[in-house]
């Protein structure tokens, strides 16, 4: 396999016996993108949390490289630290200035001594892309990363998430209910649909 | 802000006063003396030098013990809390010990080490240890699954981890234990002194209980409760509500 | 018929029981005029809070004690029961010949450093051998029962502690080095002087003016009883927790030893062991009772 | 399953292995027995009705003292966890009695209000109480103010709110403080009752303490620890599983 | 006053110094459907809460029937308590099989007996949408209620909420982020915008 590549063979997935996911298969080349659509509640997030490590129970096979970065469907925060803090504990390496640098681009400068509480939604799904886009991940995964905002930040966070994906090269996966955002974004979109045996990847 | 400051003055007073009522209603200095029958006491005591030597042995005592049980019973609970099959095998453990009579404790260790130091503070820190890991084991048990998650992702140092996601998380029980902790530790360092110490408030509250001198076991408990309120005012309440402030903002 | 109750607090395991046992199972109560009901608890402190709040009228002191407590504003008075005390013990290996021998070793003490016995032994020290036995030895102070299990495993130069405890020291091979007794007696005490005895409220006694007296009849009873018949022992011999036969004989012949004559208290006697007790304890062990506060020791012969 | 059930009893198991080394160890049966010289002791206190009646004595102290404490000290740590204004008030009491001896307290109960079974235990109550409301204190400072809101905006009764908004919440406070909240008033119990009753397993213990008779002592520690044992399995850890079944879900 | 009008006067609004809010007057007629739109971070969710009575520290006055239902920014359910009990517990007056239709109508049925952290993020909106929409409200207060829905979900609960709305004609104000919906549920649009002084009421 390709150096870098992610594959994904999933046979089946389920919670407590009732099957989420069925057989699943893709692979996403370094610096591919791909966008992962579906009604709600079909299971796009559990894809994710499998893709990303975080749900080992599973059948199948996935891999994946080291560095991968993540915002969350929501957007999970450390409510005890600052907003700097929240940008920095996951990224040690990170000086202070450069993390005050990606704060202003995601347009909550200012509010570096803040707490996450202190923050609207829409400023603390920011501060979640900011945490993903903080270092230089191999791999981008994003579960719906631009709703709660308005028309004009959407547009803004969208032209960021361009520059960064074409500054590093992360292969993406990111998961939203918007064609428009996935057609711009992504060489491919991924939908899946319901089957008896669990949801898989549609036409 | 003022009156704020003021309050646990005037809370204090107030104390004051029932006690001057209740030993007024009771009316035997030798059942409950008024607050200024004790005061030449307390000087006198103060002026031998007697109070702040068995003070300070006890307060030595409390303070490993307090240690020793805080640290060794939070891995513990954490342990415990977090892993349902070391759970299973520690938990019958842990009631056992929880409910062991903290006199069969302390005998079998001042028999076994011999009536030192030594025996003394590990007698006291096992009796703690359990009640302390059942607190944090609660508090391991209500983790929030997705900062733990989010810690993973970002592949977070154990240390960075343990610091910044799951301590926050614990802190309130880590508080709950910490100050019914000490206040437990003191309890249990009484018996250890009065069954085999020759100092320490403990010692000096049973002996004059024996004499039915319950001015003078006031002065001791009185004297080690002025520590405690001091510890409270000047070190405990400015930490938690530093460590509280995400909460109110 | 009405007689009066007396309701007497004591320890469940105490030797007190004996006589109070002897009392009780032979009729001796009724026969003077009065039903004891004994109520036992497991601590001295429990038996002195019983007292104190009402819920007996009668338990077991050193009248030092009583003293004390009289001279703070309490009504106690006491009525005599034991002269029994405590000594040292040492390890049966030992080579000590007398309690000089014992300096620069380790003293296992029950109780605190007011505990009597200690501080008459000091006092003898001190007299005989120009020792001062704090100074010249280590002390470990410790509950009773630790002391003398410390004491059976050989931890100690020298052991102190009460008497029946000593008792089986003593029946397991330890020897005595020098009683309270002798140390006293030394020190010009007046060894027949009864430390241990009941004590009751003043204001009980007035409501019932002859109690005093058949209490103390019924006590002499027991004790003439006791020191003549070995029935009267084998029917207290279960309570007395005596685990071998020698034991039971040490336990026997120390309790008899330590039946005091029948009379009065010696006051003479008396101020000057409290006079002594007061040099060597200070207010700390005495209180204000720094001379017999009057009425202490109750009208019986 | 199977597997997890068996844990228990194997880990009881290991724990009597010990005890058996330590006792082969200790090598005099004064100090510590082996666990079979207990049981025909056990058998003769059982027979007699002694082991029966004590136990049962001191548990109905223990049942008492503990719903009492339960209930006083959850209301007011709550009271305290969320109006500040009221835990300034009462703070400064609340650290007073957390560290008054139980010996001050025990005595002071019983000389005003008699050697009865009341005042035995509201000196336990009154002992606990301060330890549970500090714990129930961190619960309730912890509460999401985004459910209350909620609560709030939705006009529920104050009783739905406490039951299904605050107590599950407090819940795992709740078990941490009731937990070794039984531990720490058996423990006192023991203490009460020596101090002034006639009957119960801590008047056995004491006595037979002084006697130096470790094995007794230990007969009857066991026969208590045996009941918690019971109530830990058979009550509080259904229970418990029960209350937790959404975390893990 | 007109009976069941909606009278809101704020003078102004802060954190901690920091105004966020300047002066905003307006009212809502009985039945009338109004949107609030803004960017991210100006103060909307501030104003929602100062409205339905949940933040009582601001300058000023506000005027509203109690009988009032609320969809938060986030789901806010109570996590040990079934999808069902997420229904009754706040409407102790609903049928068991009043709840299962509107659970049915928000197309989570067949989930009654599941905790909330067994659904999909999009399923706990559409449960926190069933249980504003289960009584009969005077007000209906909703904070982007439409967002991580798929288009077609979201075609479905906005016809639900017209549904609703012509049913019991409560007066509605509600946050949006799509003016499409604003202008298919609303008769009028309010929009925040910055002033030094706090957001104020925009053209
Ligand atoms: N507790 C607080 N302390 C300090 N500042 C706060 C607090 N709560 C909110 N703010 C600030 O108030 C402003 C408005 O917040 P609000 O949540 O009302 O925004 P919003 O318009 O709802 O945004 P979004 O569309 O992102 O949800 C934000 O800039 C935020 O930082
Ligand atoms: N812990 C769990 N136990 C049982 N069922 C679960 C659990 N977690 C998720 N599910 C079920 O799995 C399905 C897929 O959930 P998932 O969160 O992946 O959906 P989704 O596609 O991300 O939806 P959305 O767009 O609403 O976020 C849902 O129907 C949900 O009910
Ligand atoms: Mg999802
Ligand atoms: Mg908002």
């Amino acid at each position: 396999m390709a150096d870098g590549m992610i594959s994904v063979d999933i046979t089946s997935k389920s919670f407590d016996g009732m099957p989420v996911l069925g057989p699943i298969s893709f692979r996403i080349a370094p610096g591919e993108t791909l966008a992962l659509v579906g009604p709600s509640g079909i299971g796009k997030s559990t894809l994710l949390r499998i893709l990303a490590g975080i749900d080992p129970e599973f059948e199948g096979r996935v891999q994946r490289p080291g560095a991968l970065s993540m915002v969350f469907q929501e957007p999970t925060l450390l409510p005890w630290r600052s907003v700097l803090h929240n940008l920095l504990i996951p990224h040690p390496e990170l000086r202070p200035d450069a993390a005050r640098t990606m704060l202003a681009r995601v347009g909550i400068d200012g509010k570096e001594t803040l707490f996450p509480g202190q923050l609207s939604l829409g400023q603390q799904r920011r501060l979640s892309l900011a945490r993903a886009f903080a270092c230089a991940p191999k791999m981008l995964i994003m579960d719906e990363p631009f709703v709660s905002l308005d028309p004009e930040t959407a547009e803004t966070m969208l032209r960021l998430t361009e520059a960064l994906i074409s500054e590093h090269h992360p292969a993406t996966l990111f998961v939203t209910h918007d064609l428009r955002e996935a057609d711009r974004l992504a060489s491919r979109v991924l939908t899946l649909k319901s089957t008896p045996s669990g949801a898989v990847l549609g036409p | 802000m003022a009156a704020s400051r003021l309050t646990p003055v005037l809370s204090l007073a107030s104390m004051l006063a029932l006690w001057v009522v209740a030993a007024g209603l009771t009316n035997d200095a030798q059942i409950l003396p008024t607050p200024w029958q004790l005061l030449p006491l307390f000087a006198q005591e103060f002026a031998s030098g007697d109070l702040l030597t068995h003070l300070g042995a006890t307060l030595v005592r409390v303070l490993w013990a307090f240690t020793l049980a805080m640290s060794l019973g939070t891995v513990l609970g954490l342990i415990m809390g977090r892993s349902t099959a070391t759970n299973r095998w520690l938990d019958p453990w842990l009631v056992i010990f929880l409910n062991l009579p903290a006199l069969v404790l302390i005998v079998l260790c001042y028999l076994w080490i011999g009536l030192t130091e030594a025996a003394a503070i590990t007698a006291v820190t096992l009796n703690k240890v359990p009640n302390v890991a059942v607190v944090i084991r609660e508090g391991a048990r209500a983790l929030d699954p997705d900062l733990d998650a989010m810690a993973k992702v970002y592949r977070m140092s154990w240390w960075t981890r343990q610091r910044h996601v799951v301590f926050p998380q614990l802190a309130p029980f880590v508080a709950a234990a910490a100050r019914s902790g000490v206040a437990v530790i003191w309890k249990i360092v009484l018996v250890v002194e009065f069954l085999g110490r020759s100092s320490g408030v403990g010692f000096q509250i049973h002996l004059h209980f024996q004499l039915f001198d319950v001015a003078m076991v006031l002065v001791y408990a009185f004297a080690f409760i002025g520590v405690m309120l001091t510890v409270e005012w000047l070190l405990l309440q400015p930490a938690e509500r530093r460590s509280r402030r995400w909460r109110t903002a | 018929e009405d007689l009066p109750t007396i309701r007497a607090a004591v320890l469940k395991i105490g030797t007190v029981n004996w006589e109070l046992a002897t009392i009780t199972d032979n009729g001796l109560d009724r026969k003077n005029g009065f039903i004891l009901d004994v109520q036992p608890f497991a601590d001295n402190g429990a038996t002195r809070i019983a007292v104190e709040g009402g819920a007996a009228d009668m338990a077991v002191a050193d009248w030092i004690w009583v003293a004390r407590q009289r001279a703070a504003g309490k009504d106690y008075v006491f009525i005599p029961y034991s002269k029994a005390v405590g000594g040292v013990v040492v390890p049966a290996d030992s080579t000590a010949q007398s309690i000089q021998d014992l300096a620069g070793g380790k003293i296992g003490i029950a109780g605190g450093p007011l505990d009597k016995s200690w501080l008459i032994l000091r006092a003898y020290a001190q007299q005989q051998y120009g020792m001062d036995l704090k100074a010249d030895t280590e002390q470990v102070f410790g509950a009773p029962p630790l002391i003398f299990k410390s004491a059976m495993g050989g931890d100690y130069a020298g052991a102190i502690n009460f008497w029946h405890f000593l008792a089986k020291n003593k029946a397991s091979g330890m020897r005595e080095l020098v009683s309270v007794a002798e140390a006293g007696k030394a020190l010009g005490l007046d060894a027949d002087t009864p430390l241990l005895g009941y004590y009751m409220k003043e204001s009980f006694l007035s409501e019932h003016p002859a109690l005093a007296q058949a209490f103390f009849e019924a006590s002499r009873a027991a004790k003439d009883k006791l020191a003549s018949s070995d029935a009267a022992w084998e029917a207290i011999r279960p309570r007395m927790n005596a685990a071998s036969d020698a034991q039971f004989e040490q336990l026997k012949s120390d309790w008899i030893a330590g039946i005091p004559a029948r009379a009065p208290v010696d006051v003479q006697a008396a101020e000057k062991m409290l006079a002594l007790m007061s040099t060597l304890g200070g207010p700390e062990l005495v209180g204000k009772a720094t001379s017999l506060p009057d009425g202490l020791f109750a009208v019986v012969k």
